[in-house]
């Protein structure tokens, strides 16, 4: 279905923000001042925007340790996601969560999650949700080629088949689970086909193609919505980074990321498809601008902002007790 | 308030039945809570045949009532249960999720352990997670070493669970209330050997604050301090020393966590001498974590070691005379209480 | 592959041992000397043994809750299996196991499990001792319909196909996991072809049929043996009594189990189509009244036995401490 | 015996070493204990490149010198990892599981504590299961609530279990060196902090046996009894407060199961005043099973309250202000034993 300006812009900004947010957080990390561990998700925009793009806000998404991506797609504030990461108080989590624990419930997102092959199974409790109160929502779970082995993540899906529940289960492909790649780990010949054979539709998209990933999303959702139960796509992507910031990716040798980066960029990809009467290239390019102005300012803010005061250290931890 | 005597089963079942009358939100999740899906017999579907409501009854009921879209039966897959509830959760519901024996927490702890216990505080104040995860614990039925255990000391160990561990039918039901009304995740352990007991049960609703321990007996001499199906056992051992004059107060914290500590610290401080009765473990279990309350704030009341009455350090044995050995009793209750008052 | 005389009367005289012990143990149960639970495997009895007629005792089986069957076709000693369900000290496990833990090592039972799902990933690790021992050796893991949902089962899968294992993962369907059946639990419409999107080969069969099964497992363990890796074996059959004892059994009525014993007895079938030359209607039927003898002459000694001394619950927690 | 300086991971990776090369039946099972399998990069099948070694480099060289077959990387699978463990341990193999963080016990506990643990009792003392799960704990990394638990008193508590928790690099090589050529399965905690500290480490292979406390300083006026990374800041307390002439001894159980109980009360009964410092838990943890451990069998000899150091009752907060005052410290142990010499 074709998609008119607005939306391609909005979507292409989303796309942006993510790129400039991970490759910003990359050279912030270099000086030492951002606490734990950091994985980036440049090189996989598409996957996170195309879907999110087919959600509402009232719509809930669990994500994966590398989470930034989902976080900034689904609509959580770049600001408090930057302070956040750099553990202040000004955070979307107050600096408890960290980058592995961003979440904005009011925006849908149940919160990356440390654990691989956390998400599917609190999704579907999303999706139950929206089954039981009747409110015409949907959920989607995104997970890594490495999270599709876990049982966790199976588990989820024949229960989300048995109980016919608005889920789309996003298995996000990037080769690699840490520095084991998928082809090890996943004995299957296809992950798709693994989850087709819990019984649901499951497509494969070139998960660095907005446009396809928008439109299987866009399908799967209005199953979803419909009553007409779980979809999976597996979307296939790279990541531009190492696994975590930090790793020096003896797996595969810069020249292939280099390639990686010139073919399979999904905001180049986007800037090669997309209709050039509806997107020009200097309004592409002025979104770009202001996605590393955006940045840069959350990153100046998160900077000057305060830790947050050692009281909070206890609180928090229940509604009341 | 009308009251009626009712067992331990039925109490848990009113509460379960009560709130979900109450709060639309409240749907029950489980396996065979109903039972019979995609069974062949004809009357499932005509007269609408629960085949089990629950393995030992107590949810029996419940989906004739209120259907299958709010009595939710699962097929075998914990960890994709409790992490539905815990997503649920999050997301509008106040699910009630059944681990049958809660001895199955090992293949779904962490969607409680990483996940529902810790939303609110990773996310920074900005969640609840209004669940209930609802289970059997306890020895004494044969079940062997996989089906006997009571793992409420892991759970008291977690922030952000609450652990409830009732030990009568009264109590049952309003603290199963209480943990269906509460906006954080809580632990709800039922002790299989107390479904059968009875006691005078109100029949309308009602909550019973967590944090606020029960003085089944109150004494002058020694402090026992026990839980769950062990509160019995710690009343038989004072009746029995009733008649010999030494006065024995009994101590049901009802929570493990929140611990009612000031309810035990002062009985303590009244009495001087404590047994701890615990069935959790042998080490690192609730009975330690008492001992160490007292150890460290009563220590100046404190008119004699602390004595712990806990199972050994053994999985539970099968055979039903190992079994007995196994299970702290009255018994070995009241060998504890001699000693103390001895000293 | 057609089996010789004293190869078929062996597997009869298992399935018979095993029809016998159960049939009993529902009567002895009644009696109410029977500590715990109890789940007969009467009706599934072509599935044990069809699988363990292809296994040596140094091959190994992890099995379940209802588990006797296994035992039995695996070599267990039926003495020692009874009094271990009457909780005695002459009992396999010294009554400390019960009936949902019964092993032998030393014939290769790994031991019945009262968790569902937790004989694949024991198994795997059996297939991998063999592997890297390089024995030859194969293991087989039994899982229900019900158990066939688990997550650990599917990772046990992925596992051995990734490591290429020399293991058989059995799914006995037998239409229900306690009250519910398999075609609400499982939300694919075969457990077969779900096990085979992991990348195995993977089978159905009558499971109340002798022949199949023993025919699928021979080509199963040759090619584990053969270090072709795993294979899934999915045998439909049905449990003649409730799911554990006391089981009202409310989701089939009476007539429906009446007309699986009719229909759907492994020992009839087996009777039905054996070479009539090669095992006569005699001999089968002696073996049976042997059967019966056995087990009545187990339940005697059972019942005479002596408790286990109460020294014994502290023993044999750790090998040394 | 020749020695020389060597880290923690050092130290571990020795010992893995050194029993591979030893017994042929010890393998490493985990991820990315290589990593690198099916990656792009050329050198990893013409040069045996490693690509990760462990997420922190402590197995790095072993697949290199040992192969696929005995270094063994695996899907993310946690329960199939130590389930397959479990099995192998029970039928001729040594396998050494890692769990990467510890943490991630929540996905695969069954597989240990309802399977591995109970084996040889349910079995009746027919089963050997000698696995080792080997894996990160502890606070300090800025990891967050899912990467920065202890959860060592979750595992004492289980019966059938050995639980080490090292506490510098000597004790890391011979104390893993004995978990490996244990008959029963041993649960082995390596503090994520303590990787780069050094000590004189023997390069021949040795065996600490479990259960003996290491006293890593004498003293006496008060005891402090601490594990792990609290070992070194107990010493740091200890070091300042030497200079007031405060003798503090502290003492390191090493294992938390077996306990040197004796060693404990010797010590207690010695001092009579005591510090469990523990960076487990706030409830139900190791320090109140120590604490418990006191109160009933050394009463006598205590001179005032037991004083209990831990984290407080939270998740393990990110933000490093947050995280550095939820780590017990030798500041905090410093107060405790003031307090304790006041009294
Ligand atoms: C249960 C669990 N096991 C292991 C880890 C360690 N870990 C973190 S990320 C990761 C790799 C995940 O791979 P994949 O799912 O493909 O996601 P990607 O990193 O490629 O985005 C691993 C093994 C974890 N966090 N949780
Ligand atoms: C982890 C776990 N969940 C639930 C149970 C309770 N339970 C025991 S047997 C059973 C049904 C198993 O069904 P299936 O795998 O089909 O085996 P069957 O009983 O039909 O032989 C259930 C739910 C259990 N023992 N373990
Ligand atoms: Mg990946
Ligand atoms: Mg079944």
């Amino acid at each position: 279905m074709a998609l008119n300006k607005q939306e391609l812009l909005r979507a292409y900004r989303r796309m942006s923000e993510i790129r400039a947010f991970e490759d910003r957080l990359h050279e912030e990390n270099a000086t030492g001042d951002i606490p734990g561990f950091i994985h980036l998700y440049s090189g996989q925009e598409a996957i996170a925007v195309g879907v999110c793009e087919n959600l509402r806000d009232t719509d809930y998404i669990g994500s994966t340790h590398r989470g930034h991506g989902h976080c900034i797609a689904k609509g959580c504030d770049i600001r408090g996601m930057m302070a956040e990461i750099f553990g202040k108080d000004d955070g979307l989590c107050h600096g408890k969560g960290g980058s592995m624990h961003i979440a904005d419930l009011s925006v849908g997102m149940l919160g990356a999650n440390a654990i691989v092959g956390g998400a599917p199974s609190l999704a579907i409790g999303a999706a139950l949700s929206a089954k039981t109160l009747r409110n015409g929502g949907i959920a989607a779970s995104f997970t890594g080629d490495g999270g599709s082995n876990q049982g966790t993540t199976f588990e989820a899906m024949n229960m989300a088949v048995v109980l016919r529940l608005p889920i789309i289960f996003v298995i996000e492909n990037n080769g690699f689970g840490e520095a084991t790649g998928t082809e090890y780990a996943v004995g299957a010949p296809d992950i798709a086909a693994r989850a087709a054979a819990f019984g649901m539709p499951a497509v494969k998209v070139d998960g660095t193609d907005f446009f396809e990933v928008h439109e299987a999303t866009r399908q799967a959702a209005e199953r979803a919505r419909d009553g007409g139960g779980p979809t999976t796509i597996e979307a296939r992507a790279n990541r531009f980074w190492g696994h975590f910031e930090g790793d020096a990716q003896l797996y595969r040798t810069p020249e292939q990321v280099a390639e990686l980066r010139r073919t399979r960029d999904p905001l180049q990809i986007f800037r090669d498809r997309v209709d050039r009467k509806k997107a020009t290239a200097r309004e592409l390019e002025a979104i770009d601008e202001e996605s590393r102005e955006l940045v840069g300012d959350a990153v100046a803010r998160a900077r000057a902002a305060a830790y947050p005061p050692i009281e909070n250290l206890l609180t928090d931890v229940y509604v009341s007790y | 308030m009308t009251t009626s005597k009712k067992t331990y089963r039925e109490a848990v079942k009113d509460a379960l039945c009560q709130e979900m009358e109450r709060d639309e939100t409240v749907v029950q999740i489980g396996e065979d809570l109903r039972g019979g899906h995609a069974g062949t017999n004809p009357d499932l579907e005509t007269k609408k045949v629960e085949a089990f409501g629950g393995v030992l009854g107590v949810t029996k009921g419940l989906w004739t009532q209120f259907g299958s879209e709010r009595v939710i039966d699962t097929p075998i897959t914990e960890s994709a249960i409790i992490g539905m509830a815990a997503g649920a959760a999050l997301t509008g519901l106040r699910p009630v999720a059944e681990l049958m024996f809660m001895d199955f927490f090992g293949v779904c702890y962490d969607a409680l352990y990483n996940q529902a216990a810790k939303f609110r505080y990773m996310f920074g104040g900005k969640a609840r997670t209004p669940m209930v995860m609802r289970g059997m614990i306890g020895a004494g039925f044969s079940a062997a070493a996989q089906h006997s255990q009571s793992p409420y000391n892991v759970f008291a160990a977690v922030p952000g669970l609450k652990v409830v561990v009732p030990s009568n039918a009264y109590d049952a039901k309003g603290l199963l209330i209480q943990a269906i009304r509460d906006d954080d995740p809580v632990v709800f352990c039922e002790h299989k050997t107390l479904y059968d007991t009875k006691a005078e049960v109100p029949d309308e609703p009602y909550a019973i604050p967590f944090g606020v321990a029960n003085y089944t007996r109150q004494g002058t001499d020694v402090t026992v301090i026990a839980l769950s199906a062990m509160v019995g056992a710690a009343n038989d051992a004072a009746d029995r020393l009733a008649a010999e004059g030494i006065s024995v107060e009994v101590v049901d914290p009802r929570t493990v966590s929140p611990l009612d500590e000031e309810g035990i610290l002062e009985s303590v401080a009244a009495t001087g001498r404590v047994v701890v009765v615990d069935e959790s473990a042998a080490r690192c279990g609730f009975g330690h974590d008492v001992a160490a309350l007292i150890a460290t704030k009563a220590f100046d009341s404190l008119r004699a070691p602390v004595e712990l009455v806990t199972p050994p350090h053994t999985p539970v044995p099968f055979s039903p005379k190992l079994e007995k050995a196994w299970l702290p009793d009255a018994a070995r209750i009241e060998t504890a209480i001699r000693r103390l008052v001895a000293n």
